[in-house]
């Protein structure tokens, strides 16, 4: 299970400036990681690039033994005619309706599962859309900015249970948020602009799994690291 | 509403006839030129009735052509808004036919079709079909991202859901374009019955065409409006219910 | 010379039709110059189905126009101000065609048991059920079968009779049965006594009282301009006039228009173009009265002020 | 592109005359019913050119309908939009305008317009100024609250900035609408042309109906659809360009 | 310069739940606050009733002596046919367009001035929204979520700048990161949910300007205290 980009160069039709320039990286093994940057470094077009929606880029992405790649972000939204029962149910393979009923709990969803999307709040509509995801078979998400408009009380469950409940899958976790990328990351990506050389840099995060507890100082070097290198 | 949708129509129909009057007054003009009140008056009370029925025989074939063509136009919406080729075609193919004037095509429809109710209905619907065609395409052939980005990355998506998700989402420009275009059918209808001149009120107006009758012109566009106006009041009505009941935002 | 420094005088002149054989003198008058020897510069307007002369000369739009004779007492009985100075046709266009091997009709009642077209509302409608009334013919013993723009249901025999113009469209229709390897024959209503007069030129009581003589100076220079193009040694330039004006219609079809229309419009040789025959109107008058066309009697005979004998 | 459309509409075409054919020889009905190919044929020789200027010159007044139609559903259509009692008037008053046949309306016209260009513009215009009208009322009518909150709260925003906004975020919708009204428009020409007989091709065919000659129809609708399908083409690109030009999504 | 908020009950139309029980508070004084409180809690009905947009709901909200209320979301989009530069100018009245270009340089925005709103990523769209309501006329700015997709770096540099260039507004800021209510905010707002009376406490925060440094100590007590109200 390994994710490898490889001398990624890209520009955006009609746009001047560079958004890669021979940019390579890789992710090994399964796990919470992240992938981090200022804003309007590449994030959200590195994600696109990796689940298949660019493709008119110059180098490789490898996803060996990933056959199921998602990319989810903070603006979808489910389809207006279904509550958000509904829809959660009619989307889940039936083997994994227990799993549901076990996100919907944690990501403290029951008060909005007999809403329509439009109704929710946006932390709420982050989550409900989150959920929806997780219940779908996949190797590798991407979830670009998916929590980021929940609170962090809620965020820190939310993503203590999906590493409990996925040990064996690959995530990539876009968010602004340092510490707790520090905190619960196994691998950071840090990107960084494009005449920085290289373009990203792997660092290591805590890999908070909410039982061992972390050694403050710890978490506050790879923090420093992690604004370093950004 | 009904009221409102109701007396705005009597209000804009009597400012066209007391236009009409403005000329006829003004230039002194005869009776057969433009017919004066006793005129009207008596074609009033003399084809009251037989008009109304000729109205509502038009206004129910005007609601199965109505019908007809939101099923024909949702159909052609539906496999026009693919962009592969046979999409295109039969996009073609409907603009196409759209641009042959009834008047030309009638007399083949006529000859495949004979002349009974399903010719009738046949140029109804393409005369308001099409309107609901252009409508439907660029709404179901305008991806809703943000929806259909978790069903195409789950492999989840099909046609169905595509064109569920797209009408769905543009819920209120359909009801105004089916709603509008239900005077379409009407005038549908009426051509219809005008060119094939066997019932309704489009064969009643031929008739008084061919008299030069303007009265009898008049007392049916009335009748025309009236109706006309009632049918949109109840699709309006239909169209908020739907709405109510599918909490469409 | 003095008489060219004259400017002319303007007059609109309204057609009953599309510019086809049924207007060929009109063209005449307008090509030969015969107007502007009177005078007159003369905008010949076509007609059409939505056009009405009798409307137009009211709102002045027009000075002079073609109406058939019971659109002149319809607008009369609704109080329109007009006169009729020249009757054009003497018998009324306006057949029927049949297939004389499917129906052969010899007397009047052996249209029972047929299937008639008729356009309701129109004058055919009126001269077919004023037929049926003079031989006593009920409804019932008929089937009235409403036509259109085309001609399937006669084709197709649905219909047995089919009305159509005598000069303008029976060359037409009649080619492609015989082309089709069938017989056709053409039943006139005025053979049957049902005279219901067809087009005639109108102009307007004021226009008739304040500018007689414009109306004169017209009416001969119109009358002429018939004459000529209906007169056998003219038939060429005839011809060539239409197909000037008509692109559409082939030479050999116009052909056999021209000399359809010479006997509608000119009985004998020695007839004078134009006249206006009383009796006909009159007789007009009263299948219209007799149908509730139109409510109580306008005199008709009051309205025709004839100009062609002066 | 151009090559397409043409092409597509060569295969209707054909196919629909096929149809035709098929008919005819399978019944076995008489040339007089459906003409046979040497009669189409010789048709074709002896009118192609004079039907091609019939058809350009009612092409060109479909386009300066068109573009009157435009304008006036846009006039019609920001009027319209507002939920004040005059913009639901305007709209019933466009609505009940388009209930009425032209066939009905027609001698109204004539009366008041008299048989210029004007009256033939008017009535394209009527014809396809409704579907457009219905598109961009619906178009119009429905807030884009995310761009149009900043406006609203900075008292910003005026019906032109409001339509302007709604405009653009609808402009793939709009387009399809404007292409596709180009055939009504064309449509509406020739009617107009047929009733009025004056000129162009509504002309010719009213004279081809009045001498029952089906071949020369076919030759019209022949020409019709090949002239429309290059305007369409044109407005195809013109909508590309205009796009690529304001750089819209 | 005040804002209050009295015996406020709410329920959406159509919706059975309860957002607001009898909520009263109040924020006195010009200054950058913070509305904080846990995902579907009711910020952002809150702050459409503040700024007008809901109107049906029981109670009175006072804004006393302060006639321009702005609000401002992070799902805010800007007109398509404008560049952001052509935008920004166009909406900035003149005298401020000195302002304006301040502003575009600390918020990093140089880079999008050419580009079409949907042309920039995240981070830079929701920059640029909040860039164009600072320079309209307000006397109190509601920002819900607007800096949330902005990585932190930017969004600290941004709210001291905001800070320092408008002492004499009133500002309230919808956020989730505890650190940065507690670290930036003047007076922060906890709504909680409807059950818990009072619905809404008041705290006091660090009020950071980027001079005076802050004790270690003094913050963490007030994230402590924010989190225990929440
Ligand atoms: N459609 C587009 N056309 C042109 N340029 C684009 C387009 N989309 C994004 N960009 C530019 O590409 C760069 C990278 O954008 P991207 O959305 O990947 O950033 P990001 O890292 O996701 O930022 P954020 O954290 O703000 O979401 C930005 O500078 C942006 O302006
Ligand atoms: N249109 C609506 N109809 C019914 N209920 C609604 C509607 N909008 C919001 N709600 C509900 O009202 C509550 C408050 O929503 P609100 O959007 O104010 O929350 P919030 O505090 O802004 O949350 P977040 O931090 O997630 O944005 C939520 O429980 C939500 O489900
Ligand atoms: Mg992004
Ligand atoms: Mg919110």
């Amino acid at each position: 299970m390994q994710l490898e980009l490889k001398d990624i160069n890209y520009t955006y039709p009609g746009s001047a400036r560079n958004v890669f320039r021979q940019l390579s990286c890789q992710v090994t093994a399964p796990g919470f990681h992240a992938l981090f940057g200022p804003s309007g470094v590449g994030k959200t077009t590195l994600a696109k690039m990796i689940s298949g929606s660019i493709t008119a880029f110059s180098g490789a992405v490898r996803t060996d033994q990933m056959t199921h790649v998602l990319y989810t972000y903070n603006l979808e939204r489910l389809p207006g005619w279904h509550s958000v029962q509904d829809h959660l149910t009619q989307i889940t393979p039936p083997p994994k309706h227990s799993r549901m009923e076990e996100l919907v709990d944690s990501f403290g969803l029951e008060p909005c599962l007999n809403s329509r999307f439009a109704q929710l709040s946006l932390g709420q509509q982050n989550r409900t859309n989150l959920t929806r995801y997780l219940l779908q078979d996949f190797d590798l998400l991407i979830m670009d900015e998916s929590l980021a408009n929940v609170d962090e009380i809620t965020k820190e469950k939310i993503i203590l249970k999906i590493k409990a409940l996925y040990p064996d899958r690959c995530f990539l976790y876009i968010s602004h948020n340092v510490v707790e990328v520090a905190k619960f990351c196994k691998q950071i990506l840090v990107l960084r602009s494009y005449h920085k050389n290289p373009q990203a840099v792997s660092l290591q995060g805590q890999d908070f799994n909410g039982r061992q507890p972390i050694a403050e100082k710890d978490l506050e070097q790879c923090m420093l690291e992690i604004v370093n290198a950004a | 509403m009904l009221h409102r949708r109701i007396y705005q129509f009597l209000m804009i129909y009597f400012i066209g006839f007391a236009g009409l009057m403005l000329v006829k007054y003004s230039l002194n003009l005869s009776d057969y030129v433009i017919p004066g009140f006793s005129e009207i008056g008596m074609a009033c009370r003399r084809y009251f009735w037989l008009y109304l029925l000729a109205v509502l025989n038009t206004l129910a074939v005007a609601i199965l052509g109505h019908l007809l063509s939101i099923c024909m136009a949702t159909l052609v919406g539906i496999i026009g808004r693919l962009t592969i080729w046979i999409g295109s075609f039969i996009r073609v193919a409907a603009y196409n036919i759209q641009a042959y004037p009834i008047v030309a095509v009638a007399p083949i429809i006529f000859i495949l079709l004979g002349d009974g109710l399903s010719s009738r209905l046949l140029i109804a619907a393409m005369i308001c079909y099409f309107p609901l065609l252009l409508s439907i395409i660029g709404i179901l052939s305008e991806p809703v991202a943000e929806i259909e980005h978790f069903f195409e990355s789950t492999r989840r998506m099909n046609w169905q859901l595509q064109v569920k998700i797209r009408a769905f989402e543009n819920m209120h420009k359909l009801m105004t374009v089916i709603v509008g275009s239900a005077t379409l059918a009407m005038v549908g209808t009426i051509v219809a019955e005008f060119i094939a001149a066997n019932a309704g009120i489009g064969y009643s107006i031929r008739i008084a065409l061919y008299q030069s009758d303007l009265a009898k012109i008049l007392v049916a566009l009335f009748l025309i409006g009236i109706c006309t106006s009632i049918y949109l009041v109840f699709l309006e009505w239909l169209g908020m219910e739907i709405k109510k009941r599918i909490g469409s935002v | 010379t003095p008489e060219a420094e004259k400017p002319l005088e303007e007059v609109s002149y309204r057609l009953k039709w599309l510019y086809n054989i049924s207007v060929v003198g009109d063209l005449y008058a307008l090509d030969s110059g015969l107007f502007k020897k009177q005078g007159l510069a003369v905008n010949v307007k076509p007609g059409g189905p939505e056009k009405d002369a009798i409307k137009e000369l009211e709102l002045g739009h027009a000075q002079f126009g073609v109406a058939s004779a019971d659109q002149v007492i319809r607008a009369v009985s609704k109080g329109s101000p007009i006169v009729v100075i020249a009757q054009l046709f003497q018998t009324n266009p306006l057949h029927w065609i049949y297939r004389p091997d499917k129906i052969p009709l010899k007397t009047p009642q052996d249209l029972k048991g047929k299937t008639i077209g008729i356009t309701h509302g129109g004058n055919d409608e009126t001269i077919m059920r004023a037929l049926l009334a003079k031989y006593g013919i009920q409804e019932n013993e008929v089937t009235l079968f409403s036509v259109r723009y085309d001609y399937t249901p006669f084709y197709q025999g649905k219909v047995d009779l089919w009305p159509l113009y005598r000069n303008a469209q029976a060359p037409i229709i009649g080619a492609k049965l015989i082309k089709a390897g069938e017989r056709f024959d053409l039943m006139d209503p005025s053979k049957m006594g049902i005279r219901f007069v067809a087009n005639s030129v109108v102009t307007t009581r004021k226009m008739l009282e304040d500018r007689r003589e414009t109306v004169q100076r017209f009416i001969k220079a119109l009358l002429e301009g018939w004459r000529e193009a209906l007169d056998p040694a003219n038939t060429e330039k005839a011809i060539a006039l239409l197909l000037k004006y008509n692109k559409e219609t082939p030479e050999d079809i116009v052909r056999q228009q021209l000399p359809a229309t010479r006997i509608l419009m000119m009985p004998s040789a020695k007839f004078r173009f134009g006249a206006i025959d009383v009796a006909a109107w009159q007789q007009t008058e009263e299948i219209m009265l007799a149908q509730k066309l139109i409510p109580v009697s306008v005199y008709v005979e009051k309205l025709l002020k004839p100009m062609n004998n002066k």
